[in-house]
């Protein structure tokens, strides 16, 4: 099956006044239709910069797509004129934010910035996009839609703001989904409503979703596959099942380590020793290396990515050939210890 | 059990909303009603509740940054709001103290992390000298794991897990009995928010610190605490200890919450089944009548709308407030 | 709303009164009065001036009868001009005020607000430059200055604009250029400084992300944001250029208000001083409350009841 | 270059035109239809002749009304709406004979009860008419304005229509120029019975000089057109005036540059040499004196020869070529130039003569020193009170420092607001102060009667009961001679004493464009427009 | 391969890392972002001239302010008189240098006792909060309400004109945005978790406000503080056109242009370099406080 959309080696970089910072480093994946893909990484590890250069966001200057190719449907969305792209965003491909608070413009009404995408999109006239922004909010679960459209986003609650933001997403139906840690502002209980929600559609409009979250747990429940970043890089990738079951980075093991799962007894959590790596000046090898407790002196080269399986890749040396390590004993070490 | 270290009898603050025209308050955010908890010696009680549910107004009523509209707090058997009063806050002062959520906000980005944790040091003179002073800081910096050559360094060359640091240092620093731990690890990476919550549990056992541990995030309360919390809307619906909480949630919304909590493994996700609460959290201005949940509880009956139910202690110290569970 | 407005209208009472109060009370502190003249006036002319306008009553007197006038909307007679009543005056000074004044806000506010979003669009580039530099020239200018420099050069070198005097619009141009060029600046600047702000605000990225153009963007999207500190601003910046500006008025001779207003301090016109600052007062107390309803208008945020507590 | 002689060239022709045009309509007598146009110095503050006080009501009243008298070019008093007078022997009785023809611009003939009206009103206690003093001269006036006697003791009385028998507290020779003042003037009787606010809108003024008054734009312009029942209406060249009413010194030169105005006065004295070099203003003498006061209750100007000697050291030629520029006489006396001596013709001021040489650092050191302060030494700092404005200020900085450099006197200046600084100096709260003072009639006593004891225009608070005297013998003497000869005592008496230091007798510049024609200008500073036209 | 490259590193980690980065302080931030902002290093430089000009320049000028000669008097800029003489013969360079000193000064401590006044009110208010504030704060906006003009006039009537009283009347017009500035970053800052522990470790009002409140709200008081600094020159000139300037024969920049406009037809050199020198210099202080502005904005770090 043709991928919908697919990532080849996307290079974005920023100068700052204290020097370039590589902010995504090499970055390919693809995405199907109706497949949800999970981008898994903590804060500054490039996970959400990759969205916005896939919408064409990217705050120019200081940021730029150095390398690398986005094709959606064959064409390619770096190299794109600011017409066509606009056409496309919100339209084909739309986003969702982490704050619906900042993210929604204060002195608009929630339907009027509903309605917008469909005026602007569809063409259609402002009442006929009133009526259809009501259908969407009905979509998204909001309950009395008429008077809803009325109001203004600071009067309505916080996971009521990420519906509409949803709907808003949503609006044109779009072929890509791009779910920006949708659910961190929000409280567990309003996140499991969201996440419900974003499944619900996902399989009703056969939209496909590239969720970027750092909760691991979120993407055990929503997605097929799992990227994992660290850096600026992937350093894994593999479908859900596999990744969870099969971790193969010393960093996805951290990962899942270090969560709580409350069937596990309690008692000293596994954690990643050490702080993420300053961007400004990256570790020449692998950059996971300083904070990897099972680090050679091979990971002072840069790893390449090696498939385990098909689909399953991970960038670490010790899945190299030539290393006496087996990773599974490795993660059954870092259990006990 | 052991010793009561904190002991907390009917504790309701409410802020004013509104005011009419000459200044007095018409409406109330009613943000923590008629809560009443121990805190024994050397445990750590979970508080968790999403946004809103008055968890951070107990704690911070704990520590004296706000003081009861009624209720009292006592620690050791002494009440903290009149010893803050008095000319001896200086020894309330010492005995609690509080760490927070937001590890950007809470150091001063003027002061050097030296100068931040020596601040309670110079306050309470517990140094006798400089050279006292540096060493005591270098101390406490070591004990919460950052490299004391970093003591002249601003916050704003460190990142968030190693601000939370500083933040312990500092609050470490009087040799505190009781430490609130305010939302500590919500802004922090998973990875780090790992480091912080071993770091706590290290200092805990190494000098017998009692912690009020608040959060929303079920999965690292149940990990920490003794025992867990629950509030919804300003008052406490479940207090029971830690496993229990987790095996047998009792009340309707401890059973969403824990519902709600994601779990890394796909093979538990795809099978789970789970409970989701439909609507928001009323205002706290004007909550419910009766049982503040029963707006959204799945099994509300005619009666909670009319009785606020009672929180009353079962088998196991486990305590629910829930007509039906109280049947 | 009704209750916003009657509890607002309550304050601005107390606010005017007690202007009211202070004026009256630091104007007859002041040296000098009304009929302090070069040539002395013999102790029995003064007597019976003093009461003809019952100067001679106690100061408490000739305060609750103030008082009581005002409440009758009579601001009394002119101490200086002897036909004329206070009423007349403002009569006759506040139109012309309000002429140039009008001409003046609608030079400085849109010119300003287009000239800032223009900056801000260009942000760091030589369009930004020029508009921030001439902005900032804008507000280091001297007003007596600038008036004088375009007389000498669009009625003396060039004769294109009569060099003073209020006969019409051709007689406006120069004065509202003079009295428009600092508040034009001024809002100019922080067009562009709310502007540069709000595009940065992630709903603008929201927005992007729709697929909404540059020019929705900031049209629809980012100028009533940026609007806000604008407002604060006009207001009573507006309340002050309609009251007249003295300097601009007496270098064009316009009969406006604001000459009124600085010759009788020097006049020591109780009745007159009194008048125009109760009348500047409220015009500035009313365009404070047009700037609150602004507010809500722009920013849906702010409500009219929260504001009056604060 | 070019272009500027090209509009030359134009304006030449431009004004050939003109000048053809005008003397067309000269020509034919019925009037100038091109107005006069007048940049007017303030907004007057009423233009009721009873209430009004100084300079900018003058200027519009002069044009609105006729007293008994006005000034001819030669600064006489001749007839206006009095046809003639008769004088009692005594000099205390004046009738005057009001003009047949003369009548109000409503039509109603000019009545001498319109006068008696007026000036008895003037007088009342109610109106509080400022200039109530300027009819102290009226017998019984002082008493009547200050509740001691009634209204029909006022010495004037209307005998017939025609008549005015005006009775004199004192024998006042000067009398007749008092009554061209505008204090004089007569008022509408009816007009102003029936409604008191006759005065403050055009419609409903009744006047009766060479024009009236049709639009008035407070604090901007006025418009006059010509009185056609004015009974002197066939010499009344302008159909039109304009005055517009410009505060601002510089706003008028821009109008008058600009060709906005025809005339106007007072020009800023930066401007002034330049505007006489072009030739767009000329310098006439004015009845007015500036000087400093000197507050002789206190050390060290209790001493005369420390007056003096400041009073010398002044270089009064530098400051009025370089500083005022306007061609001002340097004082030597306190009298101004321009009032008539003891001979037709003569001059009071040639015939009193200077008495100090002006710029005399000498004899000021010698004075000094004899006072004690050798060089300066042992003075205190001096401190010289002017009131704000432009003018003053470059006086008093050029007299700050030549005092300094001639006397070596430390002097301060300070500036302060009016208001204040008329209290202060009233007050003797000073130490020197500026001072000036403009003729009310031409005559020596205007400005000798000021430094009398008990005037309170006596700014230096000098008191000297000789000189009290004398001025007292002045103004009860009849006999024109020995008047004078009593004046001259008093001057010289005054000037040994030295309360006050003369800087310079007064000009007055104004701008006017070379076609404006038939104005008359008094040295009372009065201007007439009544002949006046623009050709 | 070589089997070394595989061989496990010895894995030594606490938490800290090594801060490679040179340590900056606040300030040394500020200042390279200051440094970037042309225009504000060009408003630097412009007034460090006109302040060593002020100070220094009279020293080298023939002159003195004060030097009459009247036979001079209103002469065109020339080799011996580089901006001309005025209408008592004195050198106007020398007059607007010594008129940098007036209104330089002016700027300055009418700059500094507004911020005095402003942060003491604002401070208290902001603190003391409740009543107390609401009642400081209805002064202002009282004070607020009467016309600017007013009472600026009635003061300099009242205390007569002169430097000190130049003074006395801007300071009590300027303190009022300073105190609500400093006002408002005290109740954000007093809310903030930080001064919150210092309460909680039992910090004093006076320390929280030494340590806490004060060199937090800096940034935002200098910036106003900067910019006090042309609005009191320009209001300074705007009272010397009313003239209630300073005493003669001292002159502000003020007083020298309001005497300039009056000869602007005959000598338009004596309105021009004053004029140049208050645009200048009000440029310069713009310029540096939106670079100040801009790089003591939290948001810009980064």
């Amino acid at each position: 099956m043709q991928p919908i959309l697919s990532v080849e080696n996307l290079k974005v970089i920023f100068n700052t006044y204290a020097g370039t910072v590589q902010a995504v480093n090499d970055v390919s994946f693809t995405l199907h239709e109706g497949e949800t893909i999970g981008i898994v990484g903590e804060s500054g590890c490039g996970k959400s910069v990759t969205s916005s250069a896939i919408m064409g966001l990217i705050p120019s200057p200081p940021g730029r797509i150095a390398s690398g190719r986005i094709l959606f449907e064959g064409r390619d969305l770096v190299t794109m004129d600011e017409k066509s792209l606009q056409k496309i965003r919100g339209n084909q491909i739309s986003m969702i934010f982490q704050d619906p608070m900042t993210s929604l413009n204060p002195v608009l009404t929630v339907g009027l910035q509903l309605a917008e995408s469909f005026m602007l999109h569809q063409k259609l006239p402002k009442k006929k996009a009133m009526e259809k922004a009501v259908e969407m909010l009905k979509l998204v679960g909001i309950p009395a839609p008429e008077t809803r459209i009325r109001q203004y986003p600071h009067q309505m609650s916080g996971g009521m703001r990420q519906r509409v933001m949803i709907a808003m997403a949503l609006a044109c139906n779009p072929q890509i989904l791009i779910a920006d840690e949708p659910t961190t502002a929000l409280d567990v209980t309003v996140q499991a409503q969201i996440m419900e929600l974003i499944k619900k559609l996902n399989t009703e409009l056969s939209t496909a979703v590239i969720l970027i979250t750092h909760d691991l747990g979120v993407v055990a429940g929503m997605c097929s596959r799992v990227l994992v970043m660290y850096a600026g890089r992937v350093v894994e990738s593999a479908p859900v099942n596999e990744f969870y079951a099969n971790p193969q980075h010393p960093y996805s093991w951290g990962l899942l380590k270090s969560l709580p799962r409350p069937d596990m007894k309690s008692g000293t959590l596994e954690s990643i020793a050490g702080q993420p790596p300053d961007l400004l000046a990256p570790p020449s090898g692998c950059a996971f290396m300083p904070r990897c407790r099972f680090a050679m002196e091979v990971c002072k080269q840069p790893p390449a990515p090696i498939k385990v399986t098909e689909d399953h890749m991970c960038r670490c040396w010790l899945l190299d050939k030539a290393s006496p390590h087996t990773p599974v004993t490795l993660f059954k070490e870092c259990e006990t210890a | 059990m052991s010793e009561v270290l904190i002991n907390v009898q009917n504790l309701t603050k409410f802020f004013t909303a509104k005011r009419n025209f000459w200044g007095s308050p018409t409406s109330f955010v009613k943000a923590v009603e008629n809560v009443n908890f121990q805190v024994y010696k050397g445990e750590t009680l979970g508080v968790v509740g999403e946004t809103g549910c008055g968890k951070s107004t107990v704690g911070r009523t704990l520590v004296g940054l706000y003081k009861p509209t009624k209720g009292t707090v006592t620690c050791d058997g002494e009440d903290v709001h009149t010893a803050i009063a008095s000319s001896n806050a200086m020894k309330m002062r010492r005995k609690i103290q509080m760490i927070f959520q937001d590890p950007y906000a809470s150091l001063n980005p003027r002061m050097t992390v030296g100068d931040i944790i020596g601040e309670p040091l110079d306050i309470h003179r517990l140094a006798s000298g400089v050279d006292d002073r540096t060493r005591r800081i270098y101390r406490l910096l070591r004990q919460v794991g950052l490299n004391p050559e970093h003591a002249n360094r601003f916050p704003h060359e460190f990142s968030g897990g190693q601000r939370q640091r500083v933040g312990i240092a500092r609050a470490l620093a009087v040799n505190p009995e009781f430490i609130i731990c305010d939302e500590p690890i919500s802004a922090l990476d998973v990875s780090i928010q790992a480091q912080v919550v071993n770091l706590l549990q290290e200092l805990q056992q190494k000098f017998g610190l009692t912690y009020l541990f608040i959060a929303h995030d079920l999965s690292m309360v149940k990990h920490i605490s003794t025992r867990v919390a629950v509030m919804y809307l300003g008052s406490l619906v479940e207090l029971a200890p830690c496993d229990e909480i987790y095996k047998n949630p009792q009340h309707p919304y401890t059973q969403a919450l824990l519902s709600a909590i994601p779990i890394a493994d796909p093979v538990i996700e795809a099978k789970r089944q789970r409970i989701i609460l439909e609507g928001d959290v009323p205002s706290p201005i004007d909550p419910p009548s009766g049982c503040k949940f029963r707006t959204r509880c799945r099994y509300a009956a005619p009666q909670c709308a009319k009785e606020v139910p009672a929180f009353i202690e079962g088998a196991n110290h486990h305590a629910v407030a829930c007509h039906l569970v109280n049947k | 709303m009704l209750q916003y407005v009657s509890k607002r209208a309550l304050s601005m009472v107390l606010v005017l009164y007690i202007v009211i109060t202070a004026t009256f009370l630091l104007m007859h502190s002041i040296p000098g009065g009304p009929f302090t003249t070069e040539k002395q006036l013999t102790p029995e002319v003064l007597r019976n001036i003093n009461a003809r306008y019952h100067l001679d009553d106690p100061l408490w007197k000739q305060y609750i009868d103030y008082m009581g006038n005002i409440l009758k909307f009579d601001l009394g007679p002119s101490f200086k001009y002897q036909d004329r009543t206070v009423n007349n005056i403002i009569a006759d000074g506040f139109p012309v005020s309000i002429q140039l004044g009008t001409f003046a806000v609608l030079l400085a506010v849109p010119f300003g607000i287009s000239a800032g979003i223009l900056a801000s669009l260009r942000h760091n580039r030589p369009l930004d430059y020029i508009v921030m530099s001439s902005s900032t020239l804008g507000i280091s200018i001297p007003s007596f200055i600038l008036a004088s420099f375009l007389i000498y050069f669009f009625a003396f070198k060039i004769k294109l604009f009569p060099a003073a005097m209020w006969n019409g619009f051709s007689y406006m141009i120069l004065p509202g250029i003079s009295l428009a060029a600092l508040p034009m600046a001024v809002v100019a600047r922080l067009t562009r400084s709310g502007m540069l702000e709000v595009l940065s605000q992630d709903f603008i990225r929201t927005a992007k992300a729709k697929g909404v153009g540059k020019g929705l963007i900031i049209y629809r999207h980012a100028l009533k944001n940026s609007l806000i500190p604008v407002v604060t601003y006009v207001g009573p910046m507006t309340a002050g250029i309609l009251t007249g500006s003295f300097v601009v008025e007496s270098i064009f001779n316009i009969p406006g208000l604001g000459r009124y207003f600085v010759t009788s301090i020097y006049n020591r016109d109780y009745t007159v001083i009194l008048g125009i600052t109760i009348f500047y007062s409220a015009l500035i107390v009313i365009f404070n409350f047009l700037v609150d309803i602004a507010y809500v208008f722009l920013d849906p945020r702010i409500s009219l009841d929260k504001k009056g507590d604060s | 270059m070019s272009l500027k002689k090209l509009c030359s060239l134009m304006l030449a022709i431009t004004m050939l035109s003109t000048f053809v045009i005008g003397c067309s309509s000269t020509a034919s007598k019925v009037g100038v239809d091109k107005p006069l146009r007048f940049g007017q110095l303030a907004e007057p503050e009423s233009l009721d002749p009873r209430l009004a006080t100084g300079q900018p009501e003058m200027q519009f009243l002069l044009q609105m009304y006729e007293g008994l008298t006005t000034y001819d070019a030669n600064n006489n008093a001749v007839p206006a709406a009095a046809e003639k007078w008769d004088v009692s022997p005594d000099g205390l009785t004046y009738t005057f004979h009001i003009r047949k023809e003369a009548k109000w611009s409503n039509g109603d003939p000019v009545t001498a009860q319109d006068f008696e009206y007026a000036w008895r009103t003037l007088l009342s206690p109610e109106l509080g008419s400022r200039y109530a003093e300027m009819l102290f001269y009226v017998k019984n006036g002082e008493a009547y304005n200050s509740g001691k006697a009634k209204a029909e003791d006022v010495g004037v009385k209307a005998i017939d229509d025609n008549t005015l028998e005006v009775t004199l507290q004192e024998p006042t020779p000067y009398f007749p120029q008092l009554t061209a003042c505008y204090s004089y003037f007569p008022v509408h009787k009816k007009t102003a019975e029936a409604d008191p606010n006759w005065a403050s809108d055009p419609k409903t003024m009744v006047t009766n000089g060479p024009f009236t008054l049709t639009n008035w734009v407070h604090n901007e312009k006025a418009e006059f057109v010509k009185n056609e029942n004015y009974w002197d209406a066939s010499k009344v060249k302008s159909k039109k005036l304009e005055f517009a009413i410009v505060e601002n010194n510089t706003t008028r030169v821009s109008l008058f540059e600009n060709d906005q105005v025809d005339i106007t006065l007072d020009p800023p004295p930066s401007e002034i040499e330049r505007l006489l070099s072009e030739k767009k203003a000329v310098i006439e003498p004015q009845l007015a004196i500036y000087y400093y006061d000197f507050n002789v209750n206190k050390a060290p100007f209790d001493n005369p020869k420390v007056r003096k000697a400041f009073t010398l050291a002044i270089d009064r030629d530098a400051i009025v070529s370089k500083v005022t520029r306007e061609s001002q006489k340097p004082a030597a006396a306190f009298v101004p130039f321009g009032l008539p001596d003891m001979e037709q013709g003569s001059d009071f001021r040639k015939a009193g003569g200077d008495f100090y040489k002006d710029n005399d650092i000498e004899t000021a050191k010698k004075l000094l020193a004899e006072a004690g302060y050798p060089d300066g030494k042992g003075l205190p700092p001096i401190t010289l009170t002017y009131n704000t404005h432009e003018g003053h200020k470059a006086i008093a900085e050029a007299i700050q420092e030549m005092w300094k450099k001639n006397l070596g006197v430390q002097v301060e200046l300070e500036n302060q607001e009016w208001k204040v600084f008329i209290k202060s100096r009233a007050a003797g709260d000073y130490q020197v102060a500026r001072d000036g003072w403009i003729g009310d009639f031409p005559d020596p006593l205007t400005f000798l009667s000021l430094l009398t004891s008990n005037n309170g225009n006596n700014n230096s608070h000098w008191k000297n009961p000789q000189f009290d005297q004398l001025i007292k013998q002045a103004k009860t003497t009849s006999d024109p001679a020995a008047r004078i000869k009593i004046m001259h005592d008093a001057e010289k008496l005054l000037m040994d004493e030295m309360p006050v230091m003369p800087i310079y007798h007064y000009t007055v510049a104004y701008m006017i464009k070379p076609n404006v024609k038939g104005l008359v200008h008094t040295v009372t500073d009065y201007i007439y427009f009544k002949e006046a036209y623009v050709e | 391969m070589n089997t070394e490259l595989f061989k496990r590193v010895d894995f030594q980690l606490d938490a800290s890392y090594d801060i490679g980065r040179p340590s900056t302080t606040y300030w040394q931030d500020v200042w390279r972002r200051l440094n970037k902002n042309k225009l504000s290093i060009l408003g630097l430089i412009i007034i460090s001239f006109v302040a060593i000009a002020a100070i220094a320049g009279p020293f080298f000028t023939a002159y003195s302010y004060s030097d009459q000669n009247l036979q001079i008097a209103n002469q065109s800029p020339s080799a011996v008189h580089w901006f001309g003489t005025d209408n008592l013969g004195r050198d106007l360079l020398t007059r607007v240098l010594y008129g940098a000193r007036i209104s330089l000064s002016i700027g300055i401590v009418a700059s500094m006792s507004t911020m005095i006044i402003g942060v003491l009110y604002g401070g208290i208010a902001g603190l003391s909060g409740g009543r107390v504030d609401t009642i400081m704060m209805r002064i202002i906006d009282i004070v607020w309400s009467i016309p600017f003009l007013l009472y600026v006039i009635l003061l300099m009537v009242v205390l007569q004109p002169g430097l000190m009283n130049i003074f006395i009347a801007l300071t009590l017009v300027y303190w009022m945005p300073m105190a609500r500035l400093v006002r408002g970053q005290i109740l954000s800052l007093r809310e903030l978790e930080y001064v919150l522990a210092a309460k909680l470790v039992g910090a004093s009002s006076w320390r929280i406000i030494i340590k806490h409140l004060i060199p937090n709200s800096f940034g935002p008081i200098l910036i106003t503080a900067t910019l006090t600094i042309p609005e009191a020159i320009f209001s300074e000139a705007f009272l010397s056109y009313i003239g209630l300037g300073v005493s003669a024969p001292m002159a502000s920049w003020g007083v020298l242009a309001s005497e300039g406009a009056t000869s602007l037809r005959s000598y338009p050199f004596q309105l021009f370099f004053p004029a140049a020198a208050i645009c200048i210099t009000m440029l310069s202080f713009n310029f540096i406080g939106d670079g100040l502005r801009d790089a003591l904005d939290p948001r810009m770090r980064k």
